[in-house]
């Protein structure tokens, strides 16, 4: 499992950062999709894995998954979202004002105004 | 016997899950791969419903519940998109 | 227990939270009661900055759970120092914003302010790792919202980036989070303190990656190079109070640099040796370069501003880097210096920006109104910047040198040359905008189509009034400030107060 | 042993039909054909796996389950509208009206209809 | 007074088996939650339900329903049989026009439905009037068949349901 | 030494006494020098008292100053130092000590003596246009500054004072705004002495170190210690560049004349009495601790030595007046500079006397040409001349302190420069004994030159007629200060002993320290000084006459001009600090992530490297059937979003699938309440991303495949180390029992309920969620405010105003069979929702999954029939919604202090309400309640945002749920 594990940890990563080294918004947003699933998995499996355990507090079960890094990840997931959520929003506004969605501002300096 | 016939099902349902994969990839329409994903979630529920079986616990059942109506609303909302552009009008 | 610790997270989220569900679509009662919260925020802080003064590390353990189990905050001088700032700058800058009618030109832009010091104070405060990271989300979902109140073009594009930028380094803070709990199965500092120290050798390795990837999200957070790169696009698209406001923001890198890496990684410790210090100080000093330099290059004052802001982080982490109580000292004096001085010059060039209308320092312009007003504010503010007397930064930089005696080599050349190019390009700024007029081209702006609020004038010369008694006072401030990096280079009390439980 | 053999066959026609299901989404070859495998086949023998299950529950583990009843409803309710609307999708893509048959009624199929934004009740507010 | 206190009698009984299903026990507590949430939630969401309509025939409804789900085994095994055995070219799909007489939206709504879960056909799409829908038979060798079908042995006994 | 010098008597007292009066310390130093900084808000007050009252401010804080240091002068002339200590920052050995002895003495005075003069020179100077307010406070500011310079007995407080100087000293060379030679002069004045500033900064710093103490009245005793120190010899050349560049010696010389396009008395105060003798000040003043080395006189002396003799050379062949003058300062400088250097205390002597002497004749002809070119509108040499008899008055001053500067008997310029050359005479340079007396002669020479050149080309021959204005001499007020500075350059010349004799002793005894009595006279004897003076009289007479042909050759020779070389090279410097920084800074985000990427591999793998690891040597999980297959999934779609990423909508449901199989992952191991959230959180994402995708390109263009590849192998480089990182960290044991263990342990216990992630939720970390819901409820105020902002006007609006209608859309917005199966749904939906809600503290769900599956429905509802419809069904306040679930959950928190406990600790117990069964009731939930609400509230509020701005792009709204009417009449379109 855990070769299964940081596998996948690793394409998320990189199919995550290979989409934020895009030139438009859309696919960054994508790629920060990705690489948030991949820290999610990263953060979950932090806590080591186990197969098969209860979820939820029985007595004498033979262990849990780490139930923290578990209320972490759900932190992550919550708050990635709400990020998401924002970003696609501003990103929109951006594209409405310009007219195109690249992310790139070409302007270093100068004509800054 | 129960046993047997789980680990048949779930080998029915995976090798299922394996090929809307492929079609998934394959495509060749954007509605054939928004099918795939539906179906994608239909087997998912058999499976998680088999695990439940197998470990004799039906605690992850609402999960399926919400896997159901998540893949709907996402298959309709595709859909919209691809009928109409705007998903809430 | 002192209920009066949470007070600066849960006053602002109360705030906020009041103004949106009761007068959304009140602004001028928004303004009173936002004010008026920022204000008690301030005497709040002033005094629990008293208590700490005169008391050791406290400790609120949140939900009653004993640490390292629960959440707890942290109460203690550092803390309580950027707790003061946080909110004494605050409230300067959001009386600008009213007085220069910033705060109408888009929505919630009070309760953000109120949410963006939730997300700074909780930040100072917490005692917990990963409630740090969260608590780095709410202050900069905050800030994202503020980056681009008003909207425009060229904000939301920027305000892209910035979010963009953000997002990645909130994903690295998770990674290097996960992996700190891996190795040590637990997020409570003073835990973590504990545990770091007796680690077995065989896990250095990791720990070690665990203390880098934190390294750099505060550096990102502190923008420091090669990790600066959002901040010159965010400052000088971001609405001129908002860009003040951010001189803060900037700092909770540097805080949580200083907090993590005297307290979790302190320099003695056998698992990360000099490792920070040795990644930290040639960052720190080419940022200081950069900064230097690209305030000499700038072509519009919105960029002459970003750039003044990265020198100062190149500065000020140039302190920290050095690791020592006395560096750390005067690293915090810097930090003081620094945020009122960024703020007050961002204000300035918005002063500027609203009343010439292009902030680029090739051309000129028809003189402004309230020039000489404005001229002689924006030479106080670059002389707190360039680090010249009379003003703090003078200060703040023969504390830097004087405790960076053992990097003559190093740490002083840069920080000199660095000097030279700030003085040089301020000097260029200055008397481009303000001493070119004649010469100059366009229509006047009329007096007439500004506001006719003094506040915007009266809350950036209460900034550069700071800076003044930022050096009248210095030794005073020394005095608290020297306790308290010395008590940061003794963490036994801190650690005692979190009163660790054993296991299970 | 009975009910083992009833809930193992369950199962196993579950599985099966599953199984056809995903199998005619590749085999078939037209968009709308496909469209009838997984709506039909896959409902099906997710339908006969939840039975299985409740039938599982019940009897060797002493506990009701009724949930899976609840999923087994709303994977009924909800595939016909999924097939509608990829359906249209097709429609609306891959054809034109005149490849149909007539409505037999004066109005064309509801996805060729034209943008009805102003046609019908629609209040454009800008 | 029944009625002012249950405005969604069916509703609410339908709404108090769900919880009771869902929280998978039997006890008063859950029952009277059931029951307070039955009664609740249906008037929290009428407004988004208009012209609610009318069961007039609860018991020829229920025996519809088992109707459909034997045609939905039936169907099912007709369509497995096709799909594995089967060959692409000799699969006869048809589109085929249903002509409606139901004009209730949920008596519709029920055909379409049940055309969709039922042999080889799939409920299209609608014309525009609301008065014919497209099927789409997997395969149809006789479609006048398919529609015959449809309108005697689902629309007539809905239309009795329903209106 | 005593032998060489027949004028000096030196008598010994090792240590001149302080005085330190009682126990409070005598402030009257520091008021001295804080005076001038009070009263430099006078004159801005003033000014609309009129120039008057605003001149006699200025005056009478001078003056006053001028007193207090009057009074302090019988004590140190009797041989006391006075000291006042103020402790400022102690922690850096920052304090506010003044000392005040002789050398400071005379220093103070001269700068406010002289200082006085031009107040009163500039009152009827400057013309009514220019703001006199500003400029009394520049000059005030400026003379504080340099009084700081001459008290400090702390060298950091000297720095203050010296970079203020420059900081000042800019403001008044700046202050005719309109000239862009005063802008360039004031910014080439900084640089050069700002550079020198902080050369000086680190010298004091490195000197202060070596002594162990910042104090100068302790540095001062330190020779020893500093002399044989490594560091002698940085902080020395570091020390010098300070100096010299604030006395503009060679080669930093060129800022002195660019600088003369101050306001007169600005040139006269600062550019001869006062600014630039600070650098002369500062090395008079460690004249006991620095000089004596060779390294010193070489440095020092040499650099005395040129800069006399090119700034005499090159002041001869000026035609501009204060040009001349700035020319011959420089010249004068090096002079004192050069005496400096020598290091002999004969010379330092004569160097304190020098001083005294050029600051009066220097001000007295700065004020000159200033009165010239106020009458004459002009201050070309060329342009003038024969205004002897239009200018009588003018022209007695002016002579008097030329001649002076010449160096004729019996002026004070005489005196000192005999004394020059008598100590030139004696010095030996790198073993030449007639190099230093040659050229000390050969700069006399050129500067009796220029002298006499001013006052021939100036006032002698006769009138002419084509002045650009009729020169006569100006009122009393304009004169008066010249006058009086010409009377004392007179009567120091004849009676040197009574009128500055007295002065020199006790400055000159400062700078060597040792006490020294001096005496001057006209006559010593035919000394080699005599021959070397008349040498210079008679060579100067004839370059004087022949200057015209000399010019011409001047002019012909090429000389490097110092202002386009300076320029050039701050343009360059500007230039190439602009494209450094603009490439850097180009607003690539992209290459920012590269960068970032880059960075953060390097350092992590480098912190890897350099530490010691162990291997983990846990068992590794054996791999069931069905993980491989979710794994080949999870693998297999992830990299198909990379793959189809052009194709955005493809994308989006690829990425949807990942989302997906990612929640089965999480059931798959043991956690469904990440799998529930997971799964919720990502179908909502979705339809964001649809409806931003609708006013998007649905294209994402292709990009070069030298950056796909790149950016591929960043990109791999990353997925390998993340994934390497945490193989490392599964593959182990935890180094320490974990935190979760207590958690497991207690949530049943201790949190009341048997879900333990619900628990650490809403319990152990209910700061985390408290935290997290305020994240999510201001990601949705922002996002209302910015459609709000957006709508409101500008591009964006325009844009979407003029959206174009879209084209090929499929009919039937709201198919009839969906929205009837969506209200089918909604009720059923939300009692899930409660039931998440409700069953969440004991099994997987919670207030946040309820919160998004109440979203979800809703959602449904608006999907089926339109927003507007639906809104206009039932209008729900987002805002309210997440403000109460905030108010809640921080009610519910504080809730706790009337128990006495901290923020957010639960409480729960069982209530027993027959005929009900016992059921649990817990602060928790009130708790997850606020969750619920802000959840659903951000939910809602984000998604209506986004919204409407399809509403603005002209997608109309329905008031019907759907358009399909099977109801209504056949009759064909209605
Ligand atoms: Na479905
Ligand atoms: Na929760």
């Amino acid at each position: 499992m855990e070769y299964l594990v940081s596998s996948a940890v690793g394409l998320l990563t990189a199919a995550g950062i290979y989409l934020i080294l895009r030139r438009h918004t859309f696919p960054v947003i994508l790629g920060l999709a990705l690489l948030s699933y991949g820290v999610n998995l990263f953060i979950f499996a932090s806590g080591r894995i186990v197969v098969g355990v209860p979820p939820i507090y029985v007595t004498g079960a033979a262990g849990y998954a780490d139930p923290l890094t578990q209320a972490l990840v759900l932190t992550a997931i919550v708050i990635s979202f709400g990020m998401t959520a924002l970003i696609v929003m501003v990103a929109l506004g951006a594209f409405l004002e310009t007219g195109h969605d690249r992310i790139d501002m070409p302007d270093g300096e100068g004509d800054d105004q | 016997m129960i046993d047997l016939a789980l680990s048949f099902a779930l080998g029915c349902f995976g090798l299922g899950l394996l090929m809307n994969l492929f079609l998934l990839l394959r495509g060749p329409g954007l509605p054939d791969r928004v099918l795939a994903v539906d179906t994608m979630v239909i087997n998912i529920i058999a499976l998680i419903v088999l695990y439940g079986i197998r470990s004799g616990s039906g605690i992850n059942f609402e999960a399926a519940m919400l896997f159901a109506m998540t893949g709907f609303v996402s298959t309709v909302a595709f859909s919209k998109f691809m009928l109409r552009g705007d998903v809430i009008e | 227990m002192n209920h009066w610790i949470i007070a600066p997270v849960i006053m602002p989220a109360i705030v906020g939270a009041v103004m949106v569900l009761v007068m959304r679509g009140n602004l001028a009662l928004q303004r009173a009661v936002g004010v008026s919260a920022t204000g008690a925020a301030v005497a709040v802080a002033a005094a629990l900055l008293w208590s700490a003064s005169h008391n050791p590390p406290q400790v609120y353990f949140l939900g009653d759970w004993p640490a390292p189990f629960g959440i707890v905050l942290v109460f203690d001088r550092l803390a309580a120092l950027m707790l003061l700032l946080t909110a004494t700058l605050a409230l300067i800058v959001q009386l600008y914003a009213t007085g220069s009618g910033w705060d109408a030109r888009g929505r919630h832009f009070h309760a953000l302010w109120q949410f963006q010091i939730m997300g700074l104070n909780g930040a100072f405060l917490t005692g917990d790792m990963f409630n740090l990271f969260v608590f780095f989300e709410v202050l900069l979902i905050a800030s994202y919202g503020l980056m681009i109140h008003a909207g425009g073009r060229d904000r939301l594009r920027a305000g892209v980036q910035y979010v963009a930028f953000n997002l990645v380094g909130s994903t690295l803070f998770l990674f290097a989070l996960a992996t700190l709990y891996s190795v040590t199965g637990t997020l409570n500092m003073a835990d973590l303190a504990v545990k770091v120290a007796i680690l077995p050798e065989g896990d250095a390795a990791l720990i070690r990656v665990a203390a880098v990837l934190l390294l750099l999200v505060f550096a990102i957070k502190g923008a420091l190079v090669p990790l600066h790169f959002w901040l010159p696009g965010t400052y000088a698209n971001a609405p001129g109070p908002v860009a003040a406001l951010f001189a803060i923001m900037t700092k909770v890198g540097a805080y949580a640099v200083i907090r993590v890496f005297t307290l979790i990684f302190p320099p003695g410790t056998l698992a990360t040796g000099t490792l920070i210090a040795d990644l930290l100080l040639p960052a720190a000093l080419v940022t200081l370069a950069i900064g230097a330099i690209g305030v000499l290059g700038a072509a519009t004052l919105a960029r002459l501003a970003a750039f003044a802001a990265i020198g100062s982080i190149g500065t000020l982490f140039t302190a920290i880097a050095l690791f020592t109580p006395q560096a750390t000292s005067a690293a915090l004096y810097y930090l003081l210096h620094s945020t009122l001085a960024t703020a007050a010059l961002f204000l300035i060039a918005d002063l500027v920006l609203e009343r010439r209308g292009t902030g680029s320092l090739r051309t000129a312009r028809s003189p402004i109104p309230q020039s000489g007003l404005i001229a002689a504010l924006f030479f106080a503010a670059a002389i707190g910047l360039a680090g010249m007397p009379p003003l703090s930064g003078f200060i703040g930089k023969l504390l830097i040198l004087d405790a960076a005696r053992n990097h003559i080599a190093t740490v002083w050349p840069v920080m000199l040359v660095a000097s030279l190019f700030m003085i040089i390009g301020f000097a260029i700024a200055g008397s481009t905008l303000f001493w070119k007029p004649h010469e100059a081209v366009g229509e006047p702006i009329a007096a007439s189509a500004l506001p006719t609020s003094a506040l915007p004038f009266i809350a950036t010369g209460i900034l550069l009034g700071l800076l003044a008694a930022l050096t009248i006072f210095a030794g005073p401030v020394t005095d608290y400030l020297t306790a308290t990096a010395a008590s940061l280079y003794d963490p036994a009390p801190y650690i005692a107060a979190n009163a660790l439980a054993a296991g299970e | 042993m009975t009910v083992e053999i009833l809930i193992s066959a369950l199962l196993v026609i579950g599985g099966t039909f599953g199984l056809i299901g995903s199998f005619g989404l590749l085999k078939l070859n037209d968009p709308m054909k496909r469209l009838h495998a997984p709506t039909k086949a896959s409902t099906v023998g997710v339908g006969t796996t939840l039975v299985a299950s409740v039938l599982y529950f019940a009897i060797f583990k002493g506990a009701v389950t009724w949930q899976e009843l609840l999923i087994v409803l709303f994977l009924f309710i909800t595939s016909p509208i999924t097939a509608n609307f990829l359906s249209k999708v097709h429609l609306h893509r891959n054809m034109v009206s005149a490849d149909l048959p007539p409505t037999g009624t004066s109005r064309n199929w509801a996805t060729f209809e034209p943008d009805d934004d102003e046609a019908s009740d629609g209040q454009s507010h800008s | 007074m029944l009625n002012r206190l249950f405005p969604h009698p069916l509703m609410t009984l339908g709404l108090t088996v769900t919880w009771l299903l869902l929280v998978n026990d039997l006890k008063i507590g859950s029952l009277v939650l059931g029951a307070i949430l039955g009664l609740v939630i249906p008037l929290v969401t009428t407004v988004y339900w208009p012209d609610r309509p009318k069961i007039r025939n609860l018991p020829a409804y229920l025996g519809y329903v088992l109707l459909v789900m034997w045609d939905i085994i039936i169907a099912n095994i007709a369509v497995a049989r096709i799909v594995m055995f089967m060959p692409n070219n000799r699969i006869r799909s048809r589109w085929i026009t249903v002509p409606l007489d139901l004009r209730s939206p949920e008596a519709i709504t029920v055909l379409a439905a049940t055309i969709t879960l039922t042999p080889g056909t799939v409920t299209a799409d609608m014309s525009a009037c609301g008065r014919a829908l497209l099927i789409h038979a997997l395969h149809a060798p006789d479609p006048d068949a398919v529609c015959d079908q449809i309108k005697t042995r689902y629309e007539a006994r809905l239309k009795r349901i329903f209106e | 030494m005593a032998d060489k010098g027949l004028r000096l008597y030196r008598v010994h007292t090792p240590t001149p006494p302080l005085r330190q009066n009682g126990t409070l310390p005598d402030m009257s130093l520091a008021l001295i020098a804080a005076l001038p900084f009070l009263g430099a808000l006078f004159p801005g007050l003033m000014i609309r008292a009129g120039r008057d009252a605003c001149a006699l401010a200025a005056g009478s804080v001078t003056a006053l100053s001028l007193l207090l240091l009057g009074m302090q002068a019988p004590a140190v002339l009797r041989g006391e130092v006075i000291q006042t200590r103020i402790d400022w920052l102690p922690a850096l050995g920052l304090n506010a000590n003044f000392m005040l002895d002789g050398l400071g003495l005379m220093f103070a005075g001269l700068i406010l003596g002289i200082g006085l003069l031009i107040i009163l020179y500039a009152r009827f100077y400057l013309s009514s246009r220019d703001p006199m307010g500003q400029f009394y406070t520049y000059l005030l500011l400026f003379q504080g500054a340099m009084t700081g310079i001459v008290l400090s007995d702390n060298i950091l407080l000297l720095l203050v004072f010296w970079e203020l100087t420059s900081l000042s000293s800019f403001l008044l060379i700046g202050y005719w705004k309109h000239l862009p030679e005063g802008r360039q002069g004031a910014r080439m004045a900084l640089t050069v002495t700002g550079t020198g500033g902080l050369a000086l900064i680190a010298g004091m710093l490195i000197l202060g170190q070596i002594a162990g103490s910042y104090d100068l009245s302790v540095i001062l005793t330190q020779k020893a210690a500093i002399q044989s120190s490594d560091w002698y010899l940085p902080a020395l050349i570091l020390i010098l560049l300070g100096c010299f560049t604030k006395s503009a010696q060679f080669p930093f010389h060129f800022w002195l004349p660019h600088a003369m396009a101050a306001p007169t008395p600005v040139s006269a105060y600062l550019h001869s009495a006062t600014m630039v003798k600070a650098g002369i000040f500062l090395m008079a003043r460690m004249w006991p601790v620095l000089s004596g080395t060779d390294a010193w006189f070489c440095i020092v002396a040499t650099t005395g030595l040129v800069t006399m003799l090119l700034g005499a050379t090159i002041a001869l062949f000026k035609d501009d007046l204060k040009a001349l003058l700035a020319f011959s300062t420089v010249s004068h400088l090096g002079l004192i500079t050069m005496l400096l250097g020598i290091g002999t205390p004969e010379a330092a002597v004569v160097a304190v006397f020098h001083i005294l002497n050029h600051a009066s004749f220097k001000a007295a002809l700065f004020m000159s040409a200033g009165i010239i070119d106020h009458v004459a509108h002009t201050r070309d040499i060329r342009r003038l001349g024969g205004l002897r008899t239009l200018m009588p008055i003018t022209f007695a001053f002016s002579t008097i302190a030329a001649l002076s500067m010449a160096g004729i008997p019996p002026l004070n310029g005489f005196l000192s420069k005999e004394m020059m050359l008598e100590e030139a005479s004696q010095t030996i340079w790198f073993g030449n004994p007639w190099l230093i007396p040659a050229l000390a002669t050969l700069a006399a020479m050129i500067s009796v030159g220029y002298s006499f050149r001013f006052i021939g080309q100036v006032f002698l021959g006769p009138p002419r007629h084509d002045y650009p204005a009729p020169p006569h001499d100006p009122g009393f007020g304009l004169w008066a200060a010249p006058a009086l500075l010409a009377a004392l350059v007179i009567a120091s010349g004849l009676m040197p002993m009574l009128t500055f004799g007295w002065l020199v002793d006790v400055s000159a005894s400062a700078v060597t320290g040792t006490a020294i009595t001096v005496k001057i006279s006209h006559w010593h004897g035919f000394v080699p000084a005599l021959w070397m003076s008349l040498a210079a009289i008679a060579g100067g007479l004839i370059l004087a006459l022949f200057q015209r042909p000399l010019n011409r050759i001047w002019l012909a020779l090429p000389r490097p001009e110092a202002k386009p070389i300076f320029d050039a090279v701050i343009n360059m410097i500007r230039r190439l600090a602009h494209t450094l920084t603009a490439r850097m800074h180009n607003g690539s985000i992209t290459r920012a992530f590269a960068i970032g990427t880059v960075t953060m591999l390097a350092a992590g793998l480098y912190a890897f490297a350099s530490g010691t690891h162990t291997p983990g040597t846990r068992a590794l999980t054996p791999i069931e059937p069905v993980a491989a297959i979710g794994w080949v999934m999870l693998m297999a779609a992830t990299f198909a979003v990379v793959l189809y990423h052009h194709n955005r909508l493809l994308s989006l449901v690829l990425v949807g699938v990942v989302g997906l199989i990612v929640s089965v992952v999480f059931i798959y191991l043991s956690a469904p309440d990440l799998a529930l959230t997971q799964i919720s959180v990502e179908v909502v994402t979705v339809i964001l991303l649809l409806l931003a995708l609708n006013f998007l390109p649905k294209q994402t263009p292709r990009e070069r495949t030298g950056r796909r590849l790149r950016d591929g192998a960043i990109a791999g480089a990353a997925g390998l180390g993340a994934a390497a990182l945490i193989h490392a960290l599964m593959l182990r044991d935890f180094a320490f029992p974990t935190v979760a263990a207590y958690h497991i342990a207690n949530a049943k216990s201790g949190g009341g309920g048997t879900n333990i992630v619900n628990v650490i939720l809403v319990d152990f970390r209910g700061y985390d969620t408290f935290g997290e819901i305020i994240v999510l409820g201001i990601a949705a105020l922002v996002i209302y405010a910015l459609t709000e902002t957006i709508l409101r006007g500008g591009p964006a609006n325009d844009r979407l105003l003029n959206w174009p209608k879209p084209q090929g859309r499929a009919g039937d917005r709201h198919p009839m069979m969906f929205v009837v199966v969506a209200r089918l749904i909604l009720p059923v939906a939300l009692m899930v929702g409660v039931f998440m809600f409700l069953r969440g503290h004991n099994l997987p769900g919670g207030g946040f999954v309820a919160g998004l599956v109440a979203a979800i429905t809703f959602l449904m509802q608006y999907m089926a029939s339109g927003f507007a419809w639906a809104a206009a069904r039932k209008t729900i306040n987002y805002h309210g919604l997440i403000a109460t679930g905030v108010l809640i959950a921080t009610a519910t928190g504080i809730g706790a202090w009337f128990n006495g406990k901290p923020f957010l600790t639960s409480a729960y117990t069982y209530v027993t309400v027959p005929p009900l069964e016992t059921f649990e009731l817990a602060t928790a939930a009130l708790f997850d309640t606020g969750v619920f609400l802000t959840v659903l509230g951000a939910v809602m509020l984000a998604l209506a945002s986004i919204s409407r701005l399809a509403t603005r792009a002209g997608s109309s709204t329905n008031t019907r749920p759907f358009d399909i009417d099977p109801d209504a009449k056949p009759a064909g379109k209605s």
